[in-house]
């Protein structure tokens, strides 16, 4: 079963992208909604068996790599966090499928995104049933290929397609720090299966080791490494610039890939890892810091962005901030929770603004929208159970998560909790001003959007709106209905062995004696962020002009995503063409050839020009070479032979 | 006694008396004579190599020791006797067309041919000079033969004056030796550096003039001058003997003079040996790299190779001197080879020697590119051709006596040298063709360039025969 | 002892100025003499060294011989007077330096012999020279060249035959139109080839 | 017929050459025709002879197999003797598997001269498997030189517009690493009185300084045959103008000859030269990786980009090689394999648009998923491959290497890894300007999809890389006993020696 | 001074040898002076010959000289006989115009 899982995507993914052509597009899509779904039914399937039953378990398949110390297989390890992951993941790719069905049913090539879809979903799940690094760095490269290849799925437009090369290179920065923890790891652990490395942590929890010439503890080491590589997948400050210009892809495929679930990756890997974290608390210090910065700095910039789905995109940058830095603190099962939750109501918003973009006839800016309410109702309803599951209205599944993410914070009791907490409840503040920002730039107000546009807005057909509908009711009772296993009481037999939390670390057990005020605060920034929303965008709409006169500079920072692409711009990818063309023409051309081979050549060539030049033609310069030739030798034996 | 040093020359004999008895066929046929002259001196030609083979040769030092006759000097006659007669296979048909058919040419190459023998197995510095005389003098002749050309006068002038300069030099080394062993016999030469203080400066000074006269004559640096000069204007096929039979001669000479009387002076002569092999492969290198006229081309190779082969020399060990006698059996192969290719250059009826005439050669006669090619990389050196090998052994030898200088210096003028052999190949593959060369070409040419390219491919199959007579013929020289 | 002395110096200052004159003398026919003069010298020389026969072999063949064909050569090809051509003067001073150079080294070397004349056994070579009263310097030569060195001897002949053939190649022309004798015709020519018998009638001419 | 596999598989090609040669006669049609049905055909049965030595070759064992001996040279003590091992077999099969392909991939795009054609790549082939095959120091130097008469041949004559620059600066630069490794094989054979690889592989007894300048010696050649920064110019030149299979089998076999050499020669024969200069060998094939990265970035030229991405893999490849580990060494073999492999198809998929546009030059494509979906497909195969996604070839040989260079030193396996991002970004952008975009070229608009020779040629290929990368254990398993006796004999010699004696080449010896 | 010896006649040798030397590269009128010039130089060679033969008490040195003489005379009789070939295609034997060929 574990292996049909895997491997219907992946079939679905070979069929329509191999024979598209042939069995055509209606086929394909049948094909891999079909597979998907069944995959579907089976995650849940072995959901239950696994996390409720307590039946985790490890299929081996065949030897994948053997060299030396270095064996792996191909195994599909399935226990509970995987099997929270394969629910996440198949359920809300089946939903995309379906979706997909109807949003995509102009473009005429189908068949290669559906293939496309499938293929992530198969990578994703090769990710999270690894039992070894290496295979959970196949999949970790995998789904960001399959990234690359949706984001440029619409390869006319430049600007996919250079959002797809930047998605795959800034994933790539992080993956060399994963794959340079992979290798520590090794080198530490003589291994790379998580069972044996698992099992020989608290052994080496006090080893030392040298990397790049910094002395340190190991573990610290290769979990920060880890991290980095966590932190490109999931979009952490600093390595976060791909996923708003990922929206350049369909809009599916932005609730699917970077919503619910690739950019959730790292997130699950640091769980996975827990074992290892847990005995690197510098590591989780840092993983805190910057998923607190990032929670916060992603939703300063979401305050200002017109794009629908960019404003989209930072919210789930910054809700990927709150996942690490709830790990940070050691409450994974809180972080996971959150993933769980966050993948029905992101890819509710996702699909919902999808679903908007139809309507408005490929329009994403909101300044160019307004006042749809009334023509896609259902739209609009899925849109606020959306936003309000995100905002954590009590009761809504982002409600149980957030709040817990942002309490354990609080509860660690330490710098970077504390840290974490204030910027957390600032972060949840935004979130719901943002939010409302958008449901009423979009849907209320005046129509902004040309007449012809406004006529053609309708309903999206059903088979968008059912996926709509059943995420919903995810974002609705997911939180509510497992709120129990994931971070309740029943949580350590949920668990099993999946997550490793060093007793003294459990900040989840401590929530229970956590200060009156805390849970309110979080709600009552929910509450004022939504009246601040009405208050610039229903009651004053002139007001966000004026603000943003008044504090231009900050208004511009966030507008400008902080200048994060313009730095980069201009430290890496500039310098980088601009040295190499240097290197090709100067060094290359100039220095090496110019001294090395053509140098050479020049020299040899004017050198033989001379040598034949000493050929003169003439007798006596001829005999004068010879008597030369015989002086110098007499010479030479007169001078220094003289001895014998 | 008489008896018995006549049978150790009979090859030689046999040849002077050939050559005079042609020439006097010539003189009462007259020159329409020409071919059969020509043909009856390759009979003679077989017939000394294989008297030269004959086992009733001992190793033997006739009239009272002026000669020795041994298994390096057959060896070397040999490649002589092969040299010579391919010379004048490839000849008839130019001097027909050339104009310059006369009887003498041929009996003038068997002439030298005695003489080169004549220095082969020269024991004594008087046998010595009068080989390389009766050598040099015929060569003088031929090289300007054709008397009504401005260009091979003014080679054999050349040749002719510089020449008598070198044995100037050879002759007052070798009075100058006489006068300080008291002898001109080698091994009474060889006898004086047993004696306490037997080696004074005198000795030293008359070894320098008698390494520059041989010097000369296999036309190391800086007594190489000649070389591109004359191989240039001298008729084409005297070119091809000059680069191969005297040659071989002359190096043979080399070897025997210093390895023999002079063993004794090995730290003295090593130096010489050295630098003129430095400077002849540095010079043969760079200075081919100018050059327009495939003959003068073929000159500074010919400078590049003698530079190569006497590593071996300057080794001065066995190995080393085998490694000579095989680089040498190798050269005169590629050599003739690629003279017979010369010999076919031509365009409506007239000789060229620009190497722009070789233009796209292989889309115009593939088979004449295909063996100058296997020619041109051989004597680049490139493996598995022949011409690998022989630089195979000379470097051996020179890493065995641990001349790494040389042997770094060699290499690096080696490839320096690929450049210009390569660019035959360029101008013959890559280039489109000008004009056409004149087909066909004769079945004789077509016979050598064969048995060359042949031999020159598929040398490294069985390079057995070659490589131990060589070791055989370079034991002889080292007794004990 | 002083007249030998004198006469050395006398053929030595003779054979050297002769030389420096054969090369330094404006008019071809002039070095000629000069050398012809240094060839005479050096066979005073070789009389005072008791080397008859050479110094005799000098004079005949060299005089009689080469250096008449020289004197020859230079009247047929009626050359004129060189003139110094620019870029002499320039390589003077090097070459006069390299030649001095080696002069010194040479003579060093001469007298190197006497310095350090080496221990050698007496004649090497075997063929000593007889005294005088047993053969004089030409029969002592005849008795080995024609025995011990008649390999040499033959060798020399065919150097000879090969300058004569060379000499020949090169030089001799077959023009046409130019009317040869040939002897053999001439001898075989019999009566009936020669003389022809007409009848002539008479009062009518032939 | 077992006993003489080798020799079978290294001489067949010959009796193509000698058919092609001898037999082919008629009109220039009928000649191209039946050339290259010949070369097809030889190539064809070698490799399928060769296959043989991948069924018949017996794992977990570091022997040399298949081993057959014949006298050559005896007073030089040279033989002819071949043999392989598990480092070598791969590339013996790497070699007949690229033949033929090559031959296909030229199938059409070479019109002129096609049976010389035909005759140097055959004549290529001989040499290329004789050298991996060689037992005998010489014999291997034998062919590993004559490698560059065909090659030359192939550049210079059915090259592009600078082809003649290109085979010189190939062909001379190359022959002047190799004169310096030919001096130091008759150093190491008068030191050690052999020229027997398998004896001289498993003990050679060499003073450290000597092995100091012998390394050296060897170096020069296998650098430049690598090729390793900075004397890789060639290599792009060289590139550039070969014609497409002329490419193929430059990147495929014969930089894999340099990198072999260091394997086969320079590690077990001098070790301790070789840990000496680890340091040297690290820094210049990192900045191998990182410059030449970012020249690729700058190239305008496809064939040109892909060269130099060579470069920087074979930086790769010579990193993991001086690890002196498992993974290491193991991870360079197999990297070589998936190069070959890779950068192979690469060239090939250079040539499919090529072969019907003439242009190179990256500006003048663009949008060709138009019109050229299938082509696309094998393109962005090869083109991840080579950025070393997991689940290809590209991918395990990287990640091995950089495993081992972890081991070895951290700096290295962090500035090499950076390679994979510089590696991703130049491919990543050629394949976009290339394959994505709007069709706006007028004369792209007409470009047809592969046809079926070319999927053909495509097709195994694509096969052997996901192979490679889904289960590289039966490569891996090959090679394995070899690559530890090797790592094995290593640490013994080293640590039986003493490493004072290294210091004395700096202070003259 | 008055003893004549060895020394004496290879001096007289070696200056003449060394002026036969200049005679041919300092030379630059024509090439007959060049020829007469080798032939000093083996009338030095001569010298050294016979002096030697004289002082060793050795005939080999005399029979040497004789071959020498002989050799020269050919030589004389073949570059004379270039000489005379050149000139009737040349015009001129003048030093200087033999350079039709260089580089």
């Amino acid at each position: 079963m574990d292996v049909l899982i895997v491997a219907l995507p992946l079939a679905g993914a070979i069929i329509a992208g191999l024979f598209g052509r042939t069995i055509g597009d209606r086929a394909s899509q049948v094909v891999t909604c079909l597979f998907m779904l069944i995959a579907a039914a089976l995650s849940v399937v072995v959901f239950f068996d696994v996390a409720i039953g307590g039946n985790a378990r490890t299929t081996e398949l065949f030897t994948w790599i053997d060299s030396g110390d270095f064996e792996l297989s191909w195994a599909l390890k399935v226990d509970t966090l995987t099997a929270v992951m394969l629910v996440v993941v198949n359920g809300v790719s089946s939903m995309v499928h379906v979706y997909s069905v109807g949003y995509m049913s102009h473009d005429k090539h189908r068949p290669r995104f559906f293939a496309y879809l499938s293929l992530f979903t198969f990578f994703m799940l090769m990710l999270v049933t690894a039992d070894n690094f290496v295979q959970m760095f196949f999949g970790w490269e995998g789904v960001g290929l399959a990234s690359y290849l949706l984001i440029g799925f619409w390869y006319e437009k430049p600007t996919a397609c250079a959002a797809a090369i930047k998605a795959f290179l800034v994933n790539r920065v992080g993956d060399i720090g994963f794959a340079l923890g992979i290798m520590g790891a090794f080198v530490l652990f003589g291994a790379v299966g998580f069972d044996q490395v698992f099992s020989a942590v608290e052994g080496q929890a006090d080893a030392q080791f040298s990397f790049i010439g910094i002395e340190g503890h190991a573990l610290t080491i290769i979990c920060i490494l880890l991290f980095i590589g966590a932190m490109g997948k999931s979009a952490q400050l600093g390595l976060h610039t791909w996923l708003p210009d990922a929206m350049e892809g369909p809009t599916p495929v932005s609730a699917l890939i970077h919503a619910a679930t690739m950019v959730t990756a790292g997130v699950f890997m640091l769980a996975r890892l827990s074992p290892m974290f847990e005995f690197a608390p510098i590591a989780l210090e840092i993983v805190t810091y910057v998923g607190a910065a990032t929670a916060f700095f992603a939703a300063t910039v979401g305050l200002t962005q017109t794009d629908i789905k960019r404003v989209i995109a930072y919210s789930t940058c910054s809700q990927l901030g709150y996942m690490f830095f709830a790990i940070g603190v050691s409450a994974y099962g809180a972080a996971i929770f959150h993933l769980f939750t966050h993948a029905f109501f992101k890819a509710l918003l996702f699909l919902g603004a999808g679903s908007v973009i139809h309507a408005m006839s490929n329009e994403q800016d909101m300044r160019n929208m307004g006042g749809i309410s009334k023509l896609i109702p259902a739209t609009y309803i899925l849109m606020w159970i959306g936003s309000l599951a995100l905002a954590g209205f009590p009761g809504l599944s982002g409600f149980f998560s957030k709040d817990m993410v942002i309490e354990v914070a609080y509860m660690d009791n330490s710098a970077h909790g504390t840290f974490a907490f204030w910027l957390g409840i600032a972060a949840a503040f935004m979130t719901a001003f943002y939010s409302w920002r958008l449901l009423f730039m979009t849907f209320h107000g005046k129509p902004r959007a040309s007449k012809e546009v406004m006529s053609h807005v309708h309903e999206s057909p059903m088979v968008m709106m059912i996926p709509l509908l059943v995420l919903a009711v995810g974002s609705l009772g997911a939180g509510w209905l497992f709120k129990d296993y994931f971070i309740g009481d029943l949580r350590a037999d949920f668990w099993g062995d999946a997550l490793f939390v060093l007793p003294t670390n459990d900040t989840i057990e401590a929530v229970k004696n956590i200060p009156g005020w805390v849970p309110w605060a979080p709600f009552v920034m929910m509450v004022s962020g939504i009246f601040l929303a009405w208050l610039f965008y229903i009651a004053k709409p002139d007001l966000p002009q004026t603000l943003a006169k008044v504090f231009r500079p900050i208004y511009l920072f966030s507008f400008n995503k902080w200048y994060f692409d313009e730095l980069y711009d201009a430290l890496f990818v500039r310098p980088s063409m601009a040295l190499g063309r240097k290197l090709w023409k100067a060094g290359d051309g100039a220095i090496i050839d110019g001294f090395g081979p053509d140098g050479v050549a020049e020299s040899t060539r004017s050198l033989s020009q001379r040598i034949s030049a000493l050929q003169t033609g003439y007798v006596y310069h001829y005999a004068f070479a010879m008597l030369i030739g015989v002086v110098a030798l007499v010479t030479w034996y007169f001078l220094f032979q003289v001895g014998m | 006694m008489i008896t018995a040093d006549l049978m150790a020359i009979l090859p030689e004999l046999f040849l002077a008396c050939a050559a005079i008895a042609l020439l006097m066929l010539g003189v009462f046929r007259g020159n329409g004579s020409t071919q059969l002259v020509s043909s009856l001196s390759v009979m003679a030609l077989v017939v000394t190599f294989a008297l030269i083979l004959l086992p009733a040769r001992p190793e033997s030092s006739p009239f009272d020791g002026l000669l020795t006759i041994d298994g390096f000097g057959d060896f070397m006659k040999l490649l002589v006797m092969i040299g010579t007669g391919v010379s004048i296979i490839i000849s008839q048909r130019f001097i027909q067309r050339e104009d310059m058919a006369r009887f003498e040419f041929p009996v003038l190459m068997l002439f030298a041919t005695v003489g080169m023998m004549a220095m082969i197995s020269a024991n004594d510095l008087i046998a010595l000079y009068m080989g390389l005389e009766l050598q040099s003098l015929s060569l003088y002749v031929v090289a300007a033969f054709r008397r009504d050309n401005l260009r091979s006068s003014e080679a054999g002038l050349k040749y002719f004056v510089l020449g008598a300069l070198s044995s100037g030099m050879l002759l007052y080394g070798s009075s100058m030796i006489y006068g300080f062993t008291g002898t001109t016999n080698f091994d009474g030469i060889a006898r004086v550096f047993e004696i306490d203080g037997g080696v004074s400066i005198g000795l030293i000074v008359g070894l320098v003039f008698l390494c520059a006269g041989l010097a000369f004559k296999v036309s190391a640096v800086p007594f190489h001058m000649w070389t591109p000069d004359v191989y240039e204007g001298a008729p084409t096929p005297v070119t091809a003997f000059f680069a191969t039979a005297p040659k071989i001669a002359a190096m043979a000479l080399f070897i025997r003079v210093l390895i023999e009387p002079f063993g004794g002076l090995f730290d003295q002569w090593q130096q010489i040996v050295v630098a003129v092999s430095i400077g002849s492969m540095v010079l043969g290198a760079f200075a081919a790299i100018n050059q327009t006229n495939i003959k003068r081309l073929m000159a500074y190779s010919s400078i590049g190779h003698i530079g190569y082969a006497l590593i071996g020399l300057a080794s001065g060990t066995e190995g080393g001197i085998s490694g000579i006698a095989i680089y040498l059996t190798i050269y005169i192969f590629m050599n003739l080879g690629t003279f017979a290719c010369i010999l076919c250059m031509r365009q409506k009826d007239r000789m060229v020697e620009g190497i722009d005439d070789l233009k796209g050669l292989s889309k115009t006669n593939p088979m004449m590119a295909l063996v100058l090619a296997i020619f041109m990389f051989s004597m680049a050196g490139i493996p598995p051709l022949a011409g690998f090998f022989g630089k195979l052994y000379i470097f051996l030898a020179a890493i065995d006596a641990q001349l790494y200088t040389l042997a770094v210096i060699g290499v690096l003028t080696s490839v320096v040298g690929a450049f210009y052999y390569l660019r035959i190949i360029k101008l013959m593959y890559f280039d489109e063709p000008s004009e056409a060369f004149d087909t066909p070409i004769g079945s004789e040419m077509k016979a050598v360039l064969v048995i060359t390219g042949v031999f020159t491919l598929l040398f490294f199959v069985v390079p057995g025969p070659v490589v131990e007579s060589a070791a055989a013929a370079a034991a002889t020289l080292f007794p004990g | 002892m002083i007249v030998q002395a004198l006469a050395f110096y006398m053929f030595a200052a003779i054979t050297v100025a002769a030389g420096v004159m054969v090369v330094s003398a404006r008019n071809p026919v002039h070095s000629v003499l000069f050398l012809i003069l240094a060839f005479f010298n050096a066979a005073g020389l070789f009389v005072l060294m008791g080397a008859e026969f050479l110094a005799m072999i000098l004079v005949v063949v060299y005089v009689g011989a080469v250096a008449v064909l020289f004197l020859f050569v230079v009247m047929m090809l009626d050359i004129n007077y060189a003139v110094m051509r620019q870029g002499f003067l320039q390589y003077l001073p090097v070459g006069l330096l390299i030649g001095l150079v080696l002069l010194v080294e040479l003579a060093l070397v001469g007298f190197s012999w006497v310095a350090s004349t080496p221990d050698l056994p007496a004649s090497l070579s075997g063929v000593p020279i007889p005294p005088i009263d047993e053969a004089h310097n030409t029969e002592a030569i005849g008795q080995v060249i024609y025995t011990k060195f008649a390999y040499l001897f033959q060798m020399a002949g065919l150097v000879l035959l090969v300058a004569m053939v060379g000499a020949i190649v090169l030089t001799l022309r077959q023009r046409d139109g130019v009317r040869r004798q040939s002897i053999s015709a001439q001898v075989s020519r019999t009566r009936e080839e020669a003389v022809e018998v007409k009848q002539v009638p008479s009062r009518s001419g032939v | 017929m077992t006993d003489q596999i080798l020799s079978i598989v290294t001489f067949l090609p010959l009796v193509g050459v000698f058919f092609i040669l001898v037999f082919i006669r008629g009109d220039e049609e009928a000649v191209a025709r039946n050339a290259r049905y010949t070369a097809l055909w030889t190539s064809l049965v070698t490799f399928a002879v060769s296959l043989a030595l991948w069924f018949g070759f017996e794992r977990g064992t570091p022997e040399f197999q298949f081993v057959e001996e014949y006298e050559w040279i005896p007073s030089l003590g040279l033989t002819y003797r071949m043999g392989v091992d598990g480092i070598s077999v791969l590339f013996v099969l790497l070699s007949t598997l690229l033949t033929p392909l090559c031959i296909l991939a030229s199938w059409d795009s070479v019109k002129t001269r096609v049976r010389e054609y035909m005759v140097a790549f055959l004549a290529l082939e001989t040499l290329m498997v004789g050298m991996f095959c060689a037992l005998d120091f010489m014999l291997f130097y034998v062919f590993f030189e004559g490698v560059l008469i065909p090659m030359f041949l192939i550049i210079g004559i059915w090259g592009g517009a600078r082809r003649v620059y290109a085979a010189f600066k190939f062909f001379l630069y190359t022959l002047l690493g190799s004169v310096l490794m030919l001096l130091a094989i008759m150093a190491i054979y008068f030191q050690t009185g052999t020229m027997d690889i398998v004896t001289l592989v498993s003990d050679a007894q060499i003073p450290g300084n000597m092995q100091l300048w012998l390394w050296l010696a060897f170096f020069a050649s296998f650098a430049v045959k690598v090729p390793m920064w900075p004397v890789h110019t060639w290599l792009p030149d060289a590139h550039v103008e070969a014609p497409t299979a002329g490419s193929v089998i430059l990147a495929g076999v014969l930089l894999k000859m340099g990198a072999y050499g260091f394997l086969r020669f320079s590690l077990p024969i001098m070790p301790e030269a070789s840990a000496y200069f680890t340091p040297l060998v690290f820094t210049l094939s990192v900045i191998a990786v990182i410059y030449t990265s970012l020249v690729a970035l700058a190239q305008e030229d496809m064939k040109k980009l892909i060269a130099y991405s060579s470069v920087a893999h074979m930086g790769f490849v010579t990193i993991g090689i001086f690890t002196m580990n498992q993974q290491g060494i193991e991870g360079a073999i197999f990297q070589m394999l998936s190069h070959g492999i890779v950068s192979g198809a690469l060239f090939l998929c250079v040539g499919v648009i090529y072969d019907r546009m003439h242009t190179r030059e990256i500006d003048r494509y663009g949008g060709l998923v138009e019109r050229m979906p299938a082509y696309s497909v094998i393109f962005i195969i090869f083109t991840l491959a080579s950025v070393g996604l997991p689940g290809t070839g590209g991918f395990v040989g990287e990640f091995l290497i950089l495993v081992g260079a972890f081991q070895a030193n951290t700096w290295v396996a962090l500035l090499a890894a950076s390679g994979m991002v510089l590696g991703a970004a130049y491919m990543l952008y050629l394949y976009r300007r290339v394959i994505f975009g709007r069709l706006t070229k007028e004369d792209l608009k007409a470009i047809l999809d592969m046809n079926l020779r070319e999927k053909v040629v495509f097709a195994p290929l694509v096969v052997i890389v996901l192979w490679m990368g889904i289960y590289p254990v039966s490569f891996l398993d090959v090679m394995s006993a070899s690559v530890s006796n090797l790592i094995e004999n290593y640490n013994q010699t080293l640590a039986a020696s003493d490493g004072v004696s290294l210091a004395s080449l700096w202070s003259g010896n | 001074m008055f003893e004549i010896g060895l020394e004496h006649y290879l001096s007289v040798a070696a200056i003449l040898f060394t002026l036969g030397i200049f005679g041919i590269f300092l030379n630059r009128k024509n090439v007959i002076i060049i020829l007469m010039s080798i032939e000093l130089m083996l009338l030095a060679v001569n010298i050294n010959l016979v002096a030697f033969s004289t002082h060793l008490g050795d005939l080999v040195g005399q029979i040497f000289a004789i071959f020498v003489l002989t050799v020269a005379a050919a030589e004389a009789a073949i570059g004379l006989a270039i000489l005379v070939v050149y000139f009737r295609n040349r015009g001129s034997i003048a030093v200087e115009d033999i350079n039709m060929m260089k580089g």
